[in-house]
């Protein structure tokens, strides 16, 4: 979803797309799962990066798939 | 020669002492001017210069007496290193004093501390004037700000208190959070701090960091002077990330402070901020979730309405569906009957009509239309008979008139007669004989006669 | 009076014949006489027939009032 | 009275046919008894025949009534 | 009464021929009788067909009043 | 009872035609019982047609309430 | 229950369809059953999927607050 560098703004973006969406009622129960899971990665991504060291950023990066 | 008139330096010295006095009364005066060569022992000894287009126009010794000193000190407070340094200009309140031994000098009294505090705002509103006329005022502040400012770029004087307390906490946050932050080292007050902090502000590569964070322990007010710096403030405002200050003042803000996208009282409160910011920010993603969550919670809630009322809708509408077409059909089956039996009653009226017609007009045929025909033709057999009878009886009649007119009778009543010899009726008279027998008959009677002469006629 | 088979229209015909005659002057006083003597021997048995005809007719048509 | 088959409708166009005729001085006296005589005929024969179709008729009518 | 295969259609519609005719004046005296007699047999037929259906609609309308 | 393939819609249509033409006097009397036979047949067939799907939607709904 | 890939949005789309169909009387006697059937595997379709996806949701969710 997210191109190359996440970044936190573009985590949060994406995360208030998602609600936008769900507000919107665009999307179905059949997406809706993906998109719940899809947010709970950006959270999960974004905390790991706020704790993680400068070193540590480019592994947990490639890690989580999420590059 | 004699008439020279010759003065000990002495007499000369009290002369000039003497129209000084005169001159200024022992008054003290307003006055203006720059510190120099400034020595204190016990006494304070300076010099006090005033410059005009880089050139000096005047200088004059000065001297500050011990008791003079301290309290102008105190009375300085904070700012006393500030101002009485070299090349600070000043404000003092002095008396012009001439001493036989040590010349002319001017006893300070007192110093306007107001003075060079106004000197410090209007280098500052300069400042701040000279960056509005640049555009650079408002720039820093149109910095875009990252929901998390993590990689600091952190400008500071290495070991001072501010740099401690900043770093002790960013780094030892409760939450957890990990800054990755680089020190650019300056001095952060005294000469020169100026061009220090400029070029580390300049050493700083702004693609590599989300903010600039700039941050001095506490100070007197005349401290803030190189946060003032114009040139310093121009590089501060064009950075190109946000510019976090921690200076430390209570009371007056610095040009930085003004510029910066966030200026805040310490390093500690820049700090705070950075920590509150990421916290606020893993906060507000959590939220996010926990609204998703209450949103597809709700919009499943929605659904299984939906769906339940579907589920009523299933279990009753077929129901209804059925008994209504019952009712068509149970009224199908009342109407079946109702037409059949209307139907047969209509026929059945038709044929009682037809029936009915039946039984009265042949009979009503045969006699009114048939044996009064009938009748009226044996009446006119009668009188059509009658009448040619008649006609014919008419007829004759009128037959029996024409003969009796036509037959001799009616002439001989006219007077005419028919004379006969021999049976024979005569017409010639030559025919006769005189003395032949003839009979004449007449319309009455007949008469026999005697041919006695005969004429002829034609 | 009537000679052998005279019918009304026989009869009349010769009546009828005998009128013309008369009427044309042909005839000398001797046969006239004759003739309206025939006249009158017909026009009586014309009558006579007429008489019994109505008469037949009368009974006719009386009996169709009975019928 | 009537001869070979004599039907109501023949009968009544003779007498129609004979009326006619008489009306039209076209009859001389001889035929005329004749021609009345028949006259008579028929109207006897039509008579009855009216009669007796009206009973049977009725007759049948009245079966009608039962039925 | 009817000959081989009549119908109530049939029957009927020659019966309304016949009170037609008879109404104009079509129909002879001769003809009357056997008209007449015809159109006895005609309603007899038509009123019996009448009635049998009746009752046969009745026992059927009868049935579904169970079904 | 019905032919082939006789479905609900169709026999109420058939059924509605016979009770439209019954109205509009379209059906001869001859007709009638064999068109009655058949509505009381149609009828009795949407009625065991009706009452069926009841049973089965019945039970078909029935197992709804466990979902 | 459903065919090859059904999944919510379009198991819920086919069911809107028939309720629609069912709320217009649109679905004759006939397919009833059929529609009734096919109404009832969606909804028990639709509501597992619901519960099944809540589930998920909540699960993913609940790791995360101890992230």
């Amino acid at each position: 979803m997210a191109e190359k560098p996440l970044t936190y703004d573009k985590a949060y973006a994406e995360l208030e797309q998602i609600m936008t969406d769900l507000q919107a009622d665009k999307i179905g129960v059949d997406e809706l799962t993906v998109k719940v899971k899809r947010a709970v990665e950006l959270i999960t991504f974004c905390s790991q990066m706020l704790r993680s060291t400068e070193d540590e950023v480019g592994k947990l990066v490639k890690k989580l798939g999420l590059a | 020669m004699d008439e020279r008139r010759v003065f000990t330096l002495s007499q000369v010295s009290t002369a000039i002492k003497q129209r000084i006095e005169e001159a200024t009364g022992g008054q003290a005066y307003w006055i203006r001017a720059e510190i120099a060569g400034l020595k204190v022992k016990n006494h304070a000894y300076l010099e006090l210069v005033e410059h005009k287009g880089g050139q000096k126009v005047a200088v004059m010794r000065a001297h500050i007496w011990n008791s003079a000193y301290q309290r102008i000190r105190s009375e300085l407070g904070a700012e006393a290193d500030n101002i009485l340094k070299d090349g600070v200009e000043v404000l003092l309140l002095g008396r012009v004093d001439f001493h036989l031994v040590h010349g002319l000098s001017i006893n300070i009294e007192a110093l306007d501390l107001a003075f060079n505090i106004g000197e410090m705002e209007r280098r500052k509103l300069a400042t701040i004037r000279a960056l509005k006329e640049d555009g650079l005022y408002n720039r820093n502040r149109f910095a875009p700000m990252p929901m998390v400012l993590q990689r600091i770029a952190l400008v500071a004087s290495v070991g001072s208190a501010a740099y401690a307390d900043f770093m002790q906490h960013l780094q030892h946050n409760e939450r957890g959070y990990r800054f990755h932050v680089r020190v650019f080292g300056s001095a952060v007050q005294g000469d020169g701090a100026a061009a220090e902090l400029r070029a580390a502000v300049g050493a700083i590569d702004p693609r590599l960091f989300d903010a600039l964070v700039l941050v001095r322990g506490g100070g007197s007010k005349l401290d803030l002077e190189p946060f003032n710096d114009l040139e310093l403030a121009r590089l501060v405002a064009a950075f190109p990330k946000p510019v976090l200050t921690g200076i430390g003042h209570d009371v007056d803000t610095s040009v930085l402070d003004l510029i910066a996208k966030e200026p805040h009282k310490t390093p500690t409160a820049v700090a705070d901020f950075l920590v509150d910011k990421a916290s606020g920010f893993e906060i507000a993603l959590t939220s996010m979730l926990d609204k998703v969550h209450g949103l597809v919670l709700e919009d499943f809630s929605m659904r299984r309405e939906t769906l339940s009322a579907y589920a009523e809708m299933v279990r009753t509408r077929p129901v209804n569906h059925c008994q209504l077409q019952r009712g068509r059909l149970h009224t199908a089956t009342g109407q079946l009957a109702h037409r059949v039996q209307a139907k047969l009653h209509t026929e059945g009226q038709v044929l009682e009509n037809h029936r009915a017609r039946l039984t009265t007009d042949p009979l009503r045929w045969l006699q009114q239309v048939k044996r009064a025909g009938l009748e009226e033709l044996s009446i006119k057999l009668g009188l059509v008979a009658n009448k040619q009878l008649q006609l014919v009886a008419l007829q004759l009649k009128g037959l029996r008139e024409t003969v009796n007119l036509l037959g001799p009778q009616a002439t001989l009543a006219r007077g005419f007669s028919i004379t006969r010899a021999q049976g024979q009726a005569i017409t010639d008279a030559g025919n006769l004989r005189p003395g032949e027998r003839i009979t004449t008959t007449l319309a009455k009677g007949t008469v026999h006669s005697t041919v006695e002469s005969i004429e002829q006629h034609g």
